[in-house]
């Protein structure tokens, strides 16, 4: 085991130690020792990450592949051996960071937070509670970041999804927590129903769980015309289905469509968790799943990813756009953005969302830790019409909740506005830029540009040119996407801004609207530590630092090229084609996008809620449906969870009144028979007739019982008589 | 009469002592020296017929003990005579070769022990009580402590009037007085006073003792029907179910001397203890002694003597199943239970402390054994002989008078209680963990011998305990039973 | 006449003569006496057929333990002057009639049978033997014989308990 | 062969134990007496890992070269000789232990001592008397199902498969709920029915093998190949052999299970049954009609097995989504967990189904995976019984705040029940959906195994669904006035719990370490004779 | 004459006419118990002959041993049906016991 491997499994075991030890002497511990506890365990799992990624960054490419050592057999299915080990690559490390990162700072935001948020029943005993939580969290996340098998992943991803629930549930004397916990919990059952589907089809045509075995035997498989591309269901290529069933895990730990309905309930969970599970980490696997099986997803799986993402993010923006609860705003964007990410992935842009979901995953946890302070100095006030002019009163915070939402809002300087100048932006303009920029590129073919590498991308050594050389061969006629791919995310780029801004501006802005929050309002450096923190990794991880870690990472080309052209393609977009032109074709279309944005909504907020309540009833239908969230809920709730109930109900009545009815009818049938054979037949007839035997046997009886008399001696002296002429037989004659 | 036993008395008493000694080690003497004459004529004389049930002639025997037989390699004779003492001794021991006459000898050798012992006996308890309660108890008859204060009891029990009761059977009332006494002296049949003194050395000796405690009931429980009085029948009723009850941790405990050793030959069992104090069964293993422990109380409940008095209690049963009798009938149940009391202590020596060999190696003595006559005589003596015996069952006996004088009565059901629920899991666990050793630990290893050391340490120190205690208390005899006492004390 | 037979014509006059006294005695108790009579008799032939050890259990079980058991049951049954139970003389007749005819034939067919015998031959070791055999050959109805004892216990205490009439209360009060 | 004492004293211990029960005086010695034999047992058990424990030797080396090869701690006794001379077909006593067996036989006595120390507060059940009476049964129980899974003669097994129903039959009509003797007579002649099947199966095995090869033992018979082609070729009453024998003998196996629609007697005896019965029916007698699938059935005959798969597999279906639907139904606790075992026996059926090793395996993990969670789920319903002295999920709530700890180890029990990774319960499902949609590529003719596998998945999202539902209105929400004063776990309660919850967390971290490879070798061997 | 096998036969078939005669004239039910313990011995008596003077081996003192075991279980179980009977009766008679005849 190589040091950075080691370095690594100690940074997961260490929140896992911190777990077991809460999880028996938390309560113990006490207030806010417990909490402590666990940001020790994150912090030095941390400061690993980082002592890795230093070490990682200092190895040349042997090296990086010699500090991976063999995988350990964990078990044998069937005959194929399930091996597990460290899935050490850069983007595991850089994975590996983030996670750390912001979960050290989020896990000391909590400590301030949950001081005052724990006590509703039994302040002790749920504050520990809390952080024992976090600590299996904490590792259960980082063991999915290292995995590098499937099941692996598959097992942790299970176990941040149970954390999840029990944080959602945190509150769990509340109902409405509870049900959000499990509707979180079955949401992503059904999404593993598919992913677990979609392993077995991994295990029956590749035969490897492994991810690197299995991108080579899907290669293999491609090469040879396996069943796996020759065979087809409905239509669709096996190996798409399987990218596609794998992918289901995603949906719903991602909160795509149409599983996208458990995340804005999650956010009955205390608000650290909100922002580390359901904005930073947890809802990012999803992402990261479909990065690590990108090199499994087929064409048309991956079109149908973007599809998917496309329309999550359409959905989830148009609807924060009328959310008042400032987590659900949050929420809301969150499941936008996580559609943007697999928007890119689906349009091949691997590199972009993943640089998209490092960059979101600083900034949403900084609004979400923002909106927890603001709740916290509002006594769990949420709803944003009640606050306002709150600024004054948490300058801190509102800052730095500004920062995000430039952040989220992609505020930049297209390049092609500056020539010669070194890009500016926040991270969030960078990478969302370069994801509709491939998915300009795809939609619209090559015709945008010449080759201008863009800076921080690494060249692509010689050998995979050979490869593409090779492909090009191979390779079919090029395959362009629907246009609505590229325009529907471009639009919903201005509702983006319009809606994070809406939400600052209602907060922090404008005229205190409810004094009795207002005069309450206060922030603690606890709290507004973290906040600060995270306000300049925002600034940090833009695109000069964080983007050519992830494109280190991006999977070999030859898997991604040998297959399929299309892909071949985009495999070169993410390393070459973030070409001027493209840029240059996106900067007229949005580059200004959060300008307008901002403008909007601070033409419709700036005086408080009058004209927003306006507009809402002059557009009331539309209205309508958006305050019901698409009526997704109430869809589910009738069709789905009403028609198991029904299902339940009947299954049960038939299992009560059919099988067991039958149980009890064949005994009672019986019963019957026998009372039949037994009083009619057998006491009628045949007892009749030995009745009539019997009494005849009676009148012959009372003759030959005489000598009976009941006296034991005389019963005795019968035998002895008997034996006595016996004997004198045998004596005398 | 009185007068007469008082001016003989002493000397009567001190011919007894004698008596004892010689009786204890002269016959097994002599059955020794005929035993032998036979061997040593077979082996090296080539005397015929050989066996055991050949018959010696007077010429045989007297030329034997003269060593005047034929040939050059004969050995020299264990006892070596003077002519004459050999003519006399000739006729003795032609007598001694016959299985009856040993077997009438041993049948009045019994009778008198049992007789004198339970006239001892009884003196003792006397002297035993007194003395536990500061008195002198009988200081008349005999002189010397009254010591002929039992034989002036028997005398006058036996001019007693047999008193008959009216209402009872009159059978059963005559019988039940010698079913009592019958098994009491027909155990010893089978109690060896050393190896070679012993009526009839059984294979199932123990068992047959044990049955003869058990036959021993039947004669208290017809003594309490026959009464035709509802206070002895209480008392048989009491004895029987004591008694059955008793039985099974008694004979839980004795099974495990005998899987230690794997025979039911009491001699043999005898024999293996001959090395010395630490060879005695009761210190080879903790068990062991647990057993005895057990045995030793369970005995005690046998032999309906306190704590486990309830047949005769009487402070509730006037005296249980003997109360309607009196004169010589009532003797005989007395002297079945002295009879009984020793049978108890010899059995506990034999089967644990060491038979009757002394603490000493009896290989010590080796070479005493055919020496003069004089040095095996201090052999049986010293080292091992019926007199050992007897002091271990008088000492037992001993012991349980004084816890008869020492211990309150206990009441029936718990009586009950202590052997089903006590005892009896207590020995069944003995006897498993017995077996467990039995089965796993040699007697050479570590563990073995380490368990016999400290065994051996416990019962040396409660000896050297009882020595001493009793040292104490006859050094300071006259500050312990007080004054007032002291001077009627003889030679005061 | 060998001291042998002389043993065996004592004893053998001691086991008849209490069975016997058995038949003619009226008083239970007495009966009960003679019946240890020809128990002990019948130890002590085997002693004399050296089945040591059979003669030490017969009387360490039989008249140690199950003769005090009859003895026990009788004084719980019977009072010393309750009613006499007497048969009636024709029963009584017809029975010895019965007895002798049998006791008659079955002397004959001892008297005139021409029994094979072997030479007695002395066990060394007797005792060994019985237990070798009883924890071999023996061992299932050794085994199966402790059982039933265990059965007749806890029968017999069932059966004898002043309780057990009403069908109820087999749970000891703790 | 190796012979060996260790499972004659493991099966008897109890009976002795139970003789035991019955002298002492008081009912705090049997139950002493009981814990101490159970307790013994399971030590006497754990010394089979001397066999099994092969850190580091080949596989081949433990389990043999083929099935029943290499068996461990047998003992081999003639016991009934049919007919006469050396050569005369004999009843054996024969037992032994293997791969299939070893782990069953430490899970009977790891649950038996757990449910006996669930039993320790018997004085304060409502019943509660004759409670020797109680322990006495309960070793005769453990005598039987330890019987049951070692012996390896057919004729003893069938002993001991009725040996352990008395003593059930009584202890659930003796000590259970209100309508305990509906409960008892159900499961006593449902299971009757089954035994008889069996029965008329061990004599057709016995008179339908070739003269001179006539035996009872199970190992000859499976391995034994004219005794297989003589049950390949012969007819029964007019139908084939070996599929009339195949359906006898999964009907009787199928009650055990209990396979839809054979199971309606599992909810009443389980509700009605006392909770260590509870523990010990889900634990280990569900288990011993998987193990006689395995033990009997497939490997005799094997072709009859490929002929009833899809009706088996479908079975299996019906099993786990129904098994699931029914128990999301349920307003009483007991009841639902008594579903969710069938929805997880469920699992069991499929993946022995379908024949291949992975299957095989998953299903067996699977068995002994549920062994572990449903005996802890429902020593968890008991506790709460004791408590409120009632079952109704509706009437508690918010539970987790009065008593945490057992709140925290009810969650990881019912996680665990759930299939969770990281707890047992997920290795045997995932195992069993996994082999089941890769079916095709060891038997190409199952085309039905990839539908199969498919719906089976949807248990899990059913099975998410109602425990966490349960989860919810049981120790979730407010905490009620009338539960707050309850006490948390005790020590006992805590010490009963523990350990499952240990190995629920071992068997789901280390599967490999922990189970798979004591059993493989034998599974693959099993499935060797399908070929 | 040397005593041989039909001495004790004789004798025993003595007791075993004894203890006959004895079951079927007592009217005491314990007596009646007597007469089979009579009867006992008498079997024990034969088997333990026969083994000595025509077998030669053990085996009959093994059965005479099982004999005994078996009637004092036997004598166990009918004192304690007598106990009942009398408590039942208020007599020990066994002649009053004959409500079940037929």
């Amino acid at each position: 085991m190589s040091t950075i491997e080691l370095l690594l499994i100690t940074g997961v075991l260490l929140p896992l130690a911190s777990f077991v030890l809460l999880a028996f002497v938390g309560s113990k511990l006490g207030k806010p020792a417990s909490g402590w506890v666990a940001v020790l365990a994150m912090a030095a799992s941390c400061v690993l990450a980082m002592v890795a990624l230093v070490q990682w960054q200092g190895l040349d490419a042997a090296g990086r592949a010699a500090a991976r050592s063999a995988p350990v057999l964990w078990a044998t299915l069937g005959g194929m051996p399930i091996k597990f080990g460290v899935n050490l690559d850069s983007l595991t490390l850089i994975m590996f960071f983030m996670v750390t990162f912001v979960s050290t700072w989020i896990f000391v935001f909590s400590v301030g937070y949950m001081a005052g948020h724990s006590d509703e029943i039994d302040g002790v005993s749920k504050f520990h509670r809390f952080f024992t939580y976090l600590s299996l969290f904490g590792f259960s996340m980082l063991l999915l970041v290292i995995a590098d098998s499937l099941l692996l992943l598959f097992i942790a991803w299970e176990l941040v999804g149970v954390c999840s629930y029990l944080l959602i549930g945190y509150y769990f004397h509340k109902k409405s927590a509870s049900d959000a916990g499990i509707k979180a919990f079955v949401t992503n059952r059904v999404g593993d129903f598919g992913f677990i589907i979609g392993l077995g089809m991994v295990v029956l045509f590749l035969g490897d769980l492994s991810l690197a075995g299995a991108a080579e035997k899907f290669h293999h498989e491609f090469m040879a015309g396996g069943p796996l591309f020759s065979r087809t269901f409905c239509g669709l290529s096996l190996a798409t289905w399987m990218g596609m069933l794998l992918f289901c895990g995603a949906i719903g730990k991602s909160a795509q469509f149409p599983l996208h309905v458990w995340l804005p309930d999650a956010m009955e969970g205390p608000t650290p968790v909100s922002a580390l599970i359901h904005a930073a980490t947890m809802v990012a696997a999803g992402v990261y799943l479909t990065a690590r099986i990108f090199v499994l997803l087929t064409p048309e799986a991956q079109q149908f990813v973007a599809t998917i993402g496309c329309i999550t993010l359409t959905l989830a923006a148009l609807v924060a756009i009328v959310q008042t609860d400032i987590k659900k705003v949050l929420a809301y964007s969150t499941i936008s953005q996580l559609g943007y990410m697999m928007l890119g992935m689906g349009v091949g842009a691997w590199i972009a969302a993943l640089f998209h979901l490092l960059a979101h995953a600083f900034f949403k946890a900084l609004m979400f830790l923002g909106s927890g302070q603001v709740i916290e100095g509002c006594h769990h006030e949420q709803d944003m019409r009640k606050m306002g002019g709150l600024i004054r009163k948490m300058p801190v915070t509102a800052v730095t909740f500004l920062v995000g939402v430039l952040a989220i809002a992609g505020v930049g300087i297209p390049a092609v506005w500056m020539p010669g100048h070194t890009p500016f932006g926040l991270g969030g303009y960078f990478s969302k830029d370069e994801i509709l920029a491939v998915a300009w590129h795809r939609v619209y073919g090559e015709n945008h540009g010449e080759n201008e590498v863009a800076p921080g991308a690494e060249i692509q050594n010689p050998k995979s040119r050979i490869h593409n050389a090779e492909a090009a061969a191979l390779r079919p006629e090029p395959r362009t996407l629907n246009p609505l791919l590229f325009w529907i995310p471009v639009l919903m780029a201005y509702v983006t801004p319009f809606y994070m801004m809406r939400c600052w501006w209602l907060t922090f802005m404008g005229k205190p609207r409810d004094h009795h929050v207002h005069e309450h309002a206060h922030e603690s450096p606890l709290m507004y530590v973290p906040l600060v923190v995270l306000a300049l990794g925002t600034f940090v991880s833009s695109y000069y630092l964080f983007r050519p870690l992830v494109a280190a990472a991006a999977p070999h080309p030859f898997l991604t090229v040998s297959y399929d052209g299309a892909a071949a393609e985009a495999a070169e977009a993410h390393a070459t084609m973030i070409s001027h032109g493209a840029h240059a074709a996106l900067a007229t279309r949005v580059g200004l996008a959060f300008a307008v944005g901002f403008v909007l909504a601070w033409l419709i907020y700036r005086k408080g809620l009058a004209v927003g309540e306006k507009l809402a009833v002059a557009l009331k239908p539309a209205y309508t449906v958006l305050v019901h969230k698409f009526y997704f809920d109430e869809l589910y709730g009738f069709v789905l969870i009403g028609g198991t109930m029904a299902l339940n109900a009947i299954s049960y009545a038939f299992d009560k009144f059919v099988v067991d009815g039958l149980v009890n009818l064949s005994a009672f049938v019986t019963e019957r028979l026998s009372w039949f054979s037994g009083m009619i037949v057998d006491q009628g007839v045949v007892d009749g007739m030995v009745n009539g035997v019997g009494r005849g046997t009676w009148t012959l009886g009372g003759l030959v019982r005489s000598p009976q008399v009941g006296r034991i001696r005389n019963y005795i002296l019968f035998a002895a008589t008997g034996v006595a002429v016996v004997v004198l037989w045998i004596a005398f004659v | 009469m009185g007068s007469i036993l008082r001016k003989v008395a002493f000397p009567i008493f001190l011919i007894g002592v004698a008596a004892i000694i010689v009786i204890a080690w002269v016959p097994a003497l002599l059955y020794g020296t005929v035993d032998s004459m036979r061997d040593d004529l077979g082996r090296f004389y080539k005397w015929e017929p050989r066996g055991e049930h050949a018959t010696l002639t007077l010429d045989n025997i007297r030329q034997y003990l003269e060593g005047s037989i034929a040939g050059q390699s004969a050995p020299a004779a264990h006892i070596r005579f003077g002519r004459s003492t050999a003519a006399a001794c000739t006729y003795v021991l032609w007598l001694l070769q016959f299985r009856i006459t040993r077997d009438v000898l041993a049948v009045v050798g019994v009778v008198g022990f049992v007789s004198l012992f339970a006239m001892f006996a009884i003196w003792w308890e006397r002297k035993v009580a007194a003395r536990m309660q500061s008195r002198l108890g009988p200081m008349r008859v005999g002189g010397w402590h009254g010591w002929a204060q039992s034989l002036a009891d028997g005398i006058k029990l036996l001019q007693k009037e047999d008193i008959f009761i009216a209402g009872a059977d009159p059978v059963l009332f005559r019988m039940a007085a010698y079913v009592a006494f019958i098994p009491a002296l027909g155990l010893f049949i089978a109690l060896p006073f050393s190896a070679a003194w012993i009526a009839r050395d059984l294979d199932v000796g123990l068992i047959f003792i044990l049955a003869m405690y058990g036959v021993g009931v039947l004669g208290v429980l017809i003594a309490g029907w026959a009464s035709n009085n509802k206070w002895s029948m209480f008392g048989a009723m009491r004895e029987a179910c004591q008694m059955i009850s008793y039985e099974i941790p008694l004979g839980f405990a004795l099974l495990v001397p005998i899987m230690t050793v794997g025979t039911l030959r009491l001699t043999t069992i005898g024999d293996l203890q001959s090395g010395g104090f630490q060879t005695w069964l009761a210190f080879r293993n903790p068990f062991l002694l647990a057993a005895a422990l057990i045995f030793f109380i369970a005995a005690l409940a046998s032999c309906k003597r306190a704590p486990f008095d309830l047949p005769e209690a009487e402070s509730e049963l006037v005296a249980g199943f003997h109360t309607e009798y009196s004169g010589f009938r009532w003797a005989l149940f007395f002297f079945a239970e002295y009879a009984e009391m020793f049978a108890a202590g010899a059995l506990a020596a034999i089967l644990f402390f060491g038979a009757w060999y002394s603490p000493l190696p009896a290989a010590w003595g080796e070479s005493w054994r055919h020496g003069p006559l004089w040095q095996q005589a201090l052999h049986g003596v010293v080292f091992s002989g019926p007199l050992w015996l007897i002091g271990k069952g008088i000492f037992f006996v001993y012991v349980q008078m004084w816890l008869r004088w020492t211990l309150p009565r206990v009441r029936l059901d718990q009586v009950m209680y202590a052997c089903v629920q006590v005892m009896l899991p207590l020995a069944m666990l003995v006897l498993l963990a017995n077996t467990f050793w039995e089965w796993q630990v040699r007697d050479r290893s570590v563990l073995g011998t380490v368990a016999n050391l400290v065994c051996t340490a416990v019962g040396a120190a409660a000896v050297l305990a009882i020595i001493g205690v009793g040292l104490y208390g006859f050094i300071n005899r006259r500050r312990l039973v007080g004054t007032q006492v002291v001077k009627h004390l003889p030679g005061a | 006449m060998s001291g042998e037979a002389i043993a065996f014509y004592m004893l053998a006059v001691l086991a008849a003569g209490s069975a016997l006294g058995c038949v003619i005695a009226t008083n239970i108790v007495r009966m009960a006496l003679c019946l240890l009579g020809t128990l002990g008799a019948v130890a002590l032939l085997y002693f004399l057929m050296a089945a040591n050890f059979l003669g030490v259990i017969q009387l360490i079980v039989y008249a140690g333990g199950t003769l005090i058991l009859i003895v026990f049951g009788i004084m719980v049954t019977s009072r010393m002057y309750g009613e006499k139970l007497k048969p009636r003389r024709s029963e009584a007749l017809i029975g010895a009639l019965v007895v002798l005819a049998l006791f008659a034939g079955l002397v004959a067919i001892l008297w005139r049978g021409p029994w094979v015998t072997v030479v007695p031959t002395e066990q060394p070791n007797s005792v060994a033997a019985i237990g070798q055999a009883l924890l071999g050959t023996y061992l299932v109805p050794f085994e199966l014989a402790s059982v039933l004892l265990l059965a007749v216990m806890i029968g017999a205490a069932y059966l004898a308990q002043p309780a057990a009439r009403n069908g109820r209360g087999t749970e000891r009060e703790e | 062969m190796e012979h060996g004492n260790l499972l004659n004293w493991l099966i008897f211990l109890p009976t002795i134990a139970a003789v035991l029960c019955l002298i002492v005086p008081s009912n705090r010695a049997a139950k002493l007496i009981a814990v101490v034999a159970t307790g013994l047992t399971l030590l006497l058990s754990l010394g089979l890992f001397q066999h099994f424990a092969w850190w580091g030797t080949a596989a081949g080396d433990v389990f043999g070269t083929g099935y029943g090869q290499k068996l461990y701690e047998v003992t081999k006794l003639a016991w009934i000789t049919l007919g006469d001379g050396a050569r005369a077909p004999k009843i054996e006593y024969f037992v032994g232990a293997d791969g299939l067996s070893f782990p069953l036989i430490l899970l009977t006595t790891v649950v038996t001592f757990l449910a006996c120390l669930a039993s320790w507060n018997i004085e304060h059940w409502k019943i509660n008397k004759g409670i020797r009476g109680y322990f006495c049964l309960f070793l005769l129980l453990e005598t039987g199902m330890l019987g049951v899974f070692c012996s390896l003669d057919f004729f003893l097994f069938y002993i001991f498969w009725e040996v352990m129903l008395l003593p059930m039959y009584f202890l659930i009509g003796v000590w259970g709920g209100p309508r305990k003797e509906y409960a008892a007579i159900k499961f006593f002649i449902y299971t009757l029915v089954g035994s008889v099947l069996m029965l008329v199966v061990l004599l057709a095995f016995y008179f339908y093998a070739p003269v001179g090869l006539r035996t009872f033992s199970l190992i000859e018979l499976a391995n034994n190949a004219s005794i297989q082609d003589a049950f390949k070729a012969a007819t029964f009453l007019g139908f084939r052999f070996a599929p009339f024998m195949f359906v006898l003998l999964y009907i009787g196996f199928a009650i055990k299970v209990p396979v839809f629609p054979f199971h309606t007697w599992l909810p009443d005896a389980h509700v009605e049954a006392p909770t260590p019965i509870s523990m010990i029916l889900a634990g280990i007698l569900l288990k011993m009609g998987a193990y006689g699938l395995l033990r009997i059935s497939y490997p005799i005959l094997p072709t009859a097995g490929m002929w009833a798969s899809y009706a088996l597999g479908l079975l299996g279906l019906v099993n786990i989504i129904y098994g699931a639907l029914c128990a999301m139904a349920q307003t009483d606790f007991k009841r639902l967990v008594a579903y969710s075992s069938i929805s997880h026996m469920g699992y069991v059926l499929l993946g022995i189904a379908i024949m291949t090793p992975a299957g095989l395996q998953g299903a067996m993990f699977q068995v002994m995976a549920h062994g572990i969670s449903s005996p802890m789920c429902f020593f968890l319903v008991g506790v709460i019984y004791d408590r409120a002295h009632h079952r109704e999920i509706n009437r508690f709530g918010g539970l987790w705040l009065s008593m945490p700890v057992y709140g925290s180890l009810a969650t990881l029990g019912f996680f665990a029940s759930l299939g969770l990774p990281g707890l047992c319960g997920f290795i045997g499902e995932f195992w069993v959906l996994v082999a089941t949609f890769s079916a095709q590529a060891v038997w190409p003719w199952m085309t039905w195994a990839k539908p199969f596998a498919v719906i089976a998945a949807t248990g899990v999202i059913l099975t998410a669904g109602y425990i966490l539902w349960m989860i919810q209105r049981v120790y979730l929400g407010p905490q009620r006035e009338e539960y707050k004063g309850f006490r948390d776990a005790t020590t006992r309660e805590i010490v009963i719990l523990a350990p499952f919850a240990a190995l629920a967390l071992l068997l789901g971290i280390l599967p490999d370490q922990a189970l798979f490879r004591f059993m493989n070798g034998t599974l693959d061997q099993i499935t060797a004779l399908f070929r | 004459m040397t005593i041989g096998l039909t001495h004790y036969l004789i004798l025993a078939a003595l007791l075993f006419c004894c203890g006959l005669f004895v079951m079927t004239t007592k009217r005491n039910a314990v007596g009646i118990l007597i007469g089979v313990e009579l009867v006992l011995n008498a079997a024990c008596l034969n088997l333990v002959a026969f083994s000595r003077y025509r077998v030669g081996t053990i085996d009959g003192q093994i059965a005479a041993l099982f004999i005994i075991v078996l009637a004092a279980a036997e004598a166990a179980v009918a004192i304690a049906i007598f106990v009942n009977y009398y408590r039942m009766l208020a007599t020990i008679d066994a002649d009053k016991g004959d409500e079940l005849r037929g």
